[in-house]
């Protein structure tokens, strides 16, 4: 019984770890069509970012770092935006090599900047202590991150669904070509929802980084697990990268501890059946 | 077809048509610098080691004027990116190309066996860093020699100590999945259960593990103790959550030599404090060599060196003595192979000796995670001299067993 | 109508398909005879393209039958359906931009041949392929164009080519997908000539929105609004009917 | 001119080893093996229009097949060769018939998936493939009685190689399935109303591919002489994707050319440039703001425009 509720709750809680990882890429994917293989690279710098700010400036808050690390990686993802990927609208290939390249760029940097050691992202220390509930001992950040992570969801949730930015969003999901002819700025608007993905990345990285630590190779650590998510829940859809992510918690966290011997392909087995029969993803629509 | 080329080749070599070519033909034999070769993973995973490896060593060079045995050295060091292929093109590059008359490291298991066949048919002199048992056991080189340790010589003494001095009984491994970890673990099971202990729970985790939280959990708590077969930034990872999970009031850790290295520790914090491990090597070793040394690297790279950095310095050590013995004639690869294998020298892990597979025979020392001077540092609290690759078993014997792995020798004793 | 179905060209039962709670086709029923010359209209969005795309088979309808000469080809593929004689044309422009007419044109007769499964005789060493695609792009009035790529062709001569890479399949049935739109007069006269010039032997149904020149066209109209069929028979007699003076003016 | 500068490099590559280092020679062979493998990776995204992240699927497993065959069971190397071949070629067949299933981003995870699979099976099952030490004391064959083992054999038997994979692979893209397969690419269902089946089109172009990814993964085992999991890896997948874009995928010559400068960078100017990773990068981003198509396609219209003002 105690084996099925802690496993559980580290279920819940890397479910929610890999939604903070994938709702930028998501939303991103959504509108842009645009799969971001910088998206491991943006949050591995925002992993970098915290752990560096808060070894070199004790006494800074987690929750302070991550709003700052998403709006600098933010910043730095709308540069690249405006300057890169604008050009390269419809070619899609070009878009995987500058993507894929920038990844590059961003991992070397960090090797270059910070070495090879893993650096620990501090838990705030009010959050160390771990929670005790009906004689289970539970790491308590896990728990805030679980939270994070729903209120995330909610936030992404009203800023599509009820503000006019996400009305505009909607629009150019649905048929960018239609919503620039009825006179939305779609050229802003990828920049601004660009900016947005990158941004939730690089905040995610720090909030995950107590228990990942920023090290080299973890951008292509997280860069897979963005992309199941993405894929199993359904591409372009918030709703089903949520989703997604807790199933993922569920299937990695449960594999990899009754089945050892499926460590390495207890990910991708669903995700290869999901595809085969249903290209779309668990919750993607019909015909994109 | 070949000789026919080379003849060919020859005849070019004045010209400058040749220049491609030149390198390995513009030097007449005995003159110019001794050309050493470092294979080092500077880029990727394995970066960390990589980098530290080849700061000790031109720190070495550099304290000696890049001068061995009174003749000048060049250091050309190649990244290996972690990658076999990598590997193997560099080695290439370095024997074919730079024309080293030796090669240190590299780091990896399978960086090492991709290129051992390459470097035994060149008859290239090679000090290894990497741990892979079989290199110096069933399928060893004449040009290999290793002056680390194999991935399960330092679990042996950790094995006896947690049997007489620490009185563990029942204890459970986790360890990378990977050889090098199959191979500590299997060194440490086959020690402590043949003293009359249990491994109660083996668990291995995938390389790349951002969340090791599933794993913790699984733990089984009423073990003695957890032994961490790590290596890399993992065994700091797993730590931090093992830790989270509030085990570290529940269970001792003990370490293999790379779970808690000087590498690691450097990152950590007051929760690291008593865990024990066992390694050749520890910054602070107190003998006159490694006074020189880990000072001196502490001050220009402000931190303590490690495993990585410890075993191209060590390198460059057996490496100088044993150029000294042949008269820094490096050309003459059989004469420097066997100056490496037969001096004893006096290095900063204490004297190394080898066996006759190639293998360091020396000291192990059992550690403890202390603060000295506001940082942590690996204390040595008990030395086990002379220790071979073989521990105490029969040489003979052991070689007639297959080589370690994940299954062998089979875990007789795991509770469900 | 009482003609028996083996005899029909294109004989559509019942066929129904919705997208989400959207019903796009609702109960169309046509029968079409060999040679016939029908045409499809009906407001925007009244299910005239979905009708085409089902019947050559880039949609499944949700129920309902296909029959091509009493065949039934419901759950064939359309490469099926194209080696059964039916061939189609597109309403938004489908050809390869980047080739040569010639080759736009061989690729359509390769279509039906085993020889598209070739693999190493280049295509354009089909003498009798290229010699037959010059004929087709003859007779609509662009040989002199073809060995010019596709992408230097002004809009009307790409609507004509479109109708050659049909026509060199020499079809049994044949759907046109608004061949007219977008052209000039003049072109809409060229191309009208071409399509009144087709053989009797191919049954052409085409959905057009310019009654004044298909009209001419059609022997048979048939009138769609909201998924349904709503007039159907000789075309004066849906002219005339009260039902099509609503459709059209009513609305 | 062009007709000199082909014999030119023609004779250069043919008269490599008698004035190149070993070294040179080595990696001018590595060249060609990469070569092939990027050329087949071609077929599916150049040509199909399929962009797989999981090709290094088939040169794994025809390397694994191989080395196993040889060192395990004491096969002949010929025998080995077409076992391998044979036994790729089949999982290719299979492989075709899950991943063609999906298009675009689909595609490319669910091939991303299954070589992610591959090489969990190979990392994992130690009993058999020796997991992380991966497997040593491979032989080269003796075609013909001839050996191998220097470095100037090998450049050249990876030459002929070479040049026969790209011949076969010119000759299927301009054959008339070739054409079906661009016209699949372009517009799949005007294709398919034309009487093409795009599906099968696909799926054979995909097992052709895994037959030369096989040919490059025999040829990659006999030259590495080991073999171990990174060979099927996503990196070492992604990294001939790369190539082939760089390159100009869709083109003949370009994905050699962009195989060719992944390969430079990595194993050759890495010696020079500590920071060949970030090089990488900055180049991709270059050719992608300079060359959108790549480098061969790029190179192709300078040269027209150099012409057409010239003229």
């Amino acid at each position: 019984m105690q084996f099925w509720i802690i496993q559980g709750l580290n279920s819940l809680s890397l479910g929610g770890l890999l939604f903070l990882l994938s709702s930028g890429f998501s939303l991103i994917f959504g509108l842009m069509r645009l799969a971001n293989l910088t998206h491991g690279a943006f949050f591995m710098l925002g992993t970098y970012f915290g752990a560096i700010a808060m070894r070199d400036y004790s006494g800074l808050d987690l929750w302070v770092t991550a709003i700052g690390a998403g709006i600098i990686v933010a910043a730095l993802g709308g540069l690249f935006e405006r300057l890169v990927l604008t050009r390269l609208k419809s070619n899609p290939l070009g878009q995987v090599l500058v993507t894929l390249g920038m990844a590059f760029i961003i991992s070397d940097a960090c090797l270059v900047l910070w070495g090879g050691d893993s650096i620990p992202v501090p838990t705030p220390h009010y959050l160390q202590a771990p929670t005790r509930l009906f004689g289970f001992v539970f790491p308590t950040y896990r728990l805030v991150l679980v939270g994070i992570a729903v209120a995330a969801a909610i936030g992404l949730y009203v800023l599509i669904d009820r503000t006019r930015l996400g009305a505009m969003i909607r629009a150019g999901v649905d048929d960018s070509q239609m919503a620039r002819a009825v006179g939305i700025p779609v050229s802003r608007l990828f920049t601004i929802v660009f900016c947005l993905g990158a941004g939730i990345a690089g905040a995610a990285g720090v909030l995950g980084g107590p228990i990942l630590s920023a090290y080299p190779g973890l951008d292509a650590d997280m860069l897979p697990l963005a992309l199941i998510v993405v894929i199993l829940g359904g591409i372009g859809s918030l709703f089903g990268a949520f989703v997604g992510s807790f199933i993922i918690g569920f299937i990695y966290t449960f594999g990899t501890v009754l089945f050892p011997e499926l460590a390495y392909i207890i990910l991708f087995l669903p995700m290869i059946f999901v595809i085969a029969f249903r290209p779309q993803g668990l919750f993607g629509r019909l015909g994109t | 077809m070949t000789i026919s080329r080379r003849q060919f080749v020859s005849t070019l070599a004045g010209a400058s048509a040749a220049s491609l070519a030149s390198p390995g033909l513009s030097f007449a034999q005995g003159s110019g610098p001794i050309r050493v070769g470092l294979l080092a993973a500077k880029t990727g995973p394995l970066a960390s080691g990589g980098i530290d490896m080849e700061l000790a060593l031109t720190m070495f060079l550099k304290d000696r004027d890049n001068t061995l045995a009174g003749r000048k050295v060049e250091l050309i060091v190649a990244d290996t990116a972690g990658v076999p292929a990598t590997a193997r093109t560099k080695t290439q590059e370095l024997v074919e190309k730079n024309n080293v008359h030796c090669i240190i490291g590299p780091l990896a298991a399978f960086e090492a066996l991709a290129i051992i066949d390459y470097l035994t048919e060149k008859e290239i002199p090679t000090l290894g860093v990497s741990a892979a048992e079989d290199m110096t056991q069933r399928h060893p080189s004449p040009w290999y020699v290793r002056l680390t340790s194999t991935s399960a010589q330092c679990t042996y003494p950790l094995a006896d100590y947690s049997l007489k001095e620490l009185k563990y009984k029942k204890i459970v491994t986790i360890a990378d999945d990977f050889a090098y970890g199959h191979e500590m673990c299997a060194g440490f099971q086959r020690a402590f259960e043949d003293g009359g202990g249990k491994i109660i729970q083996k668990i291995f985790t995938p390389l790349a593990t951002p969340d090791y939280g599933s794993y913790v959990a699984q733990v089984k708590t009423d073990a003695d103790a957890l032994f961490l077969g790590t290596a890399g930034s993992n065994g700091f990872r797993f730590l931090r959550q093992f830790i989270e999970y509030g085990l570290k009031d529940k269970i001792a850790v003990i370490g293999g030599m790379t779970a808690l290295d000087e590498s690691v520790l450097r990152n950590m914090g007051d929760e690291a404090l008593g865990i024990i491990t066992t390694s050749w090597y520890s910054a602070t070793l107190d003998n006159p060599l490694n006074k020189a040394f880990a000072p001196a690297f502490r001050k220009q790279f402000k931190y303590d060196p490690g495993y990585y950095a410890a075993s191209t310095y060590l390198s460059g050590q057996v490496l100088e003595g044993a150029l000294k013995t042949i008269k820094a004639n490096a050309e003459d690869k059989k004469a420097l192979m066997a100056a490496i294998r037969g001096n004893n020298v006096d290095t900063i892990r204490g004297l190394v000796k080898f066996d006759e597979f190639g293998n360091v025979i020396g000291n192990v020392y059992i550690r403890k995670v202390t603060r000295s001077d506001g940082r942590l540092v690996n204390s040595v609290i008990k030395t086990y001299p002379d220790v071979s690759q073989f521990w105490t078993y029969d040489k003979k014997e052991f070689l007639k067993n297959p080589v370690y792995s994940r299954d062998y020798p089979p875990a007789k004793n795991l509770e469900l | 109508m009482n003609v028996p179905s083996s005899s029909l060209a294109l004989e559509v039962t019942d066929l129904n398909k919705a997208f989400g709670g959207l019903k796009v086709t609702q109960g169309v029923s046509l029968s079409i005879r060999p040679g016939e010359r029908r045409l499809i209209i009906g407001p925007n969005g009244a299910g005239k393209t979905t009708l085409f795309n089902q019947i050559s088979g880039d949609l499944r309808p949700n129920s309902g039958r296909i029959r091509m000469f009493g065949e039934d080809v419901t759950r064939l593929s359309p490469y099926q359906r194209a080696h059964r004689g039916l061939s189609r044309t597109y309403q938004i422009i489908t050809l390869f931009g980047g080739d040569t007419l010639e080759h736009n044109v061989t690729l359509g007769l390769l279509g039906l041949l085993p020889s598209r499964w070739q693999m190493w005789r280049p295509l354009s060493s089909y003498r009798h392929l290229v010699t037959e695609a010059h004929r087709t792009l003859d007779s609509v009035g662009l040989l002199h164009l073809a060995g010019h790529s596709v992408s230097e062709l002004a809009y009307g001569e790409k609507r004509r080519l479109e109708l050659a890479m049909a026509l060199a399949q020499k079809p049994r049935v044949l759907l046109l997908d608004e061949p007219l739109a977008g052209l000039s007069d003049g072109e809409r006269a060229t191309v009208k000539a071409l399509v009144a010039s087709i053989s009797k032997d191919t049954t052409v149904v085409m959905i057009e929105h310019d009654m004044d020149t298909a009209l001419d066209l059609a022997e048979t109209v048939t009138l769609l609004n909201y998924g349904r069929v709503i007039v159907d028979g000789e075309r004066d007699q849906v002219i005339a009917d009260e039902r099509t003076r609503e459709v059209y003016l009513g609305a | 001119m062009k007709w000199i500068a082909i014999a030119l490099f023609a004779a250069v590559a043919l008269l490599l080893p008698f004035f190149a280092g070993d070294f040179y020679v080595n990696l001018a062979s590595q060249i060609y093996i990469a070569a092939i493998f990027a050329l087949s990776l071609n077929l599916l995204v150049g040509f199909g229009g399929m962009t797989s992240l999981g090709h290094a699927s088939y040169l794994g497993v025809a390397a694994y097949v191989s080395a196993l065959m040889t060192t395990r069971y004491g096969l002949h190397h010929g025998a080995a060769a077409l076992i391998s071949i044979l036994g790729t070629v089949a999982m290719a067949a299979f492989f075709g018939l899950i991943a063609l299933r999906a298009t675009g981003l689909g595609f490319l995870m669910i091939t991303l998936a299954l070589s992610q699979v591959l090489w969990g099976l190979a990392y994992r099952m130690s009993n058999i493939t020796n997991g992380d030490n991966g497997i040593t004391g491979i032989t080269r064959p003796e075609p013909f009685g001839i050996s191998l083992e220097s470095p100037a054999a090998f450049y050249w038997f990876a030459l002929i190689t070479a040049v026969i994979a790209f011949v076969m692979m010119t000759v299927f893209v301009s054959s008339s399935f070739g054409s079906s397969l661009k016209g699949v690419r372009d517009q799949p269902r005007r294709m398919a109303a034309l009487g093409f089946n795009p599906w099968m089109v696909r799926w054979i172009t995909f097992v052709y591919a895994g037959f030369w990814g096989a040919i490059s993964g025999l040829l990659y085992v006999y030259y590495n002489k080991y073999i171990h999991p990174t060979s099927l890896s996503t990196t070492s997948s992604a990294e001939a994707l790369l190539g082939v874009i760089a390159g100009g995928s869709g083109t003949l010559a370009g994905p050699a050319v962009g195989a060719a400068l992944v390969l430079l960078l990595k194993n050759y100017v890495s010696a020079y440039v500590e920071r060949w990773n970030m090089l990488l990068g900055l180049v991709f981003l270059f050719i992608v703001l300079v060359m959108p198509e790549g480098i061969v396609p790029g190179l192709q219209k300078l040269a027209a425009r150099l012409r057409r003002r010239s003229s």
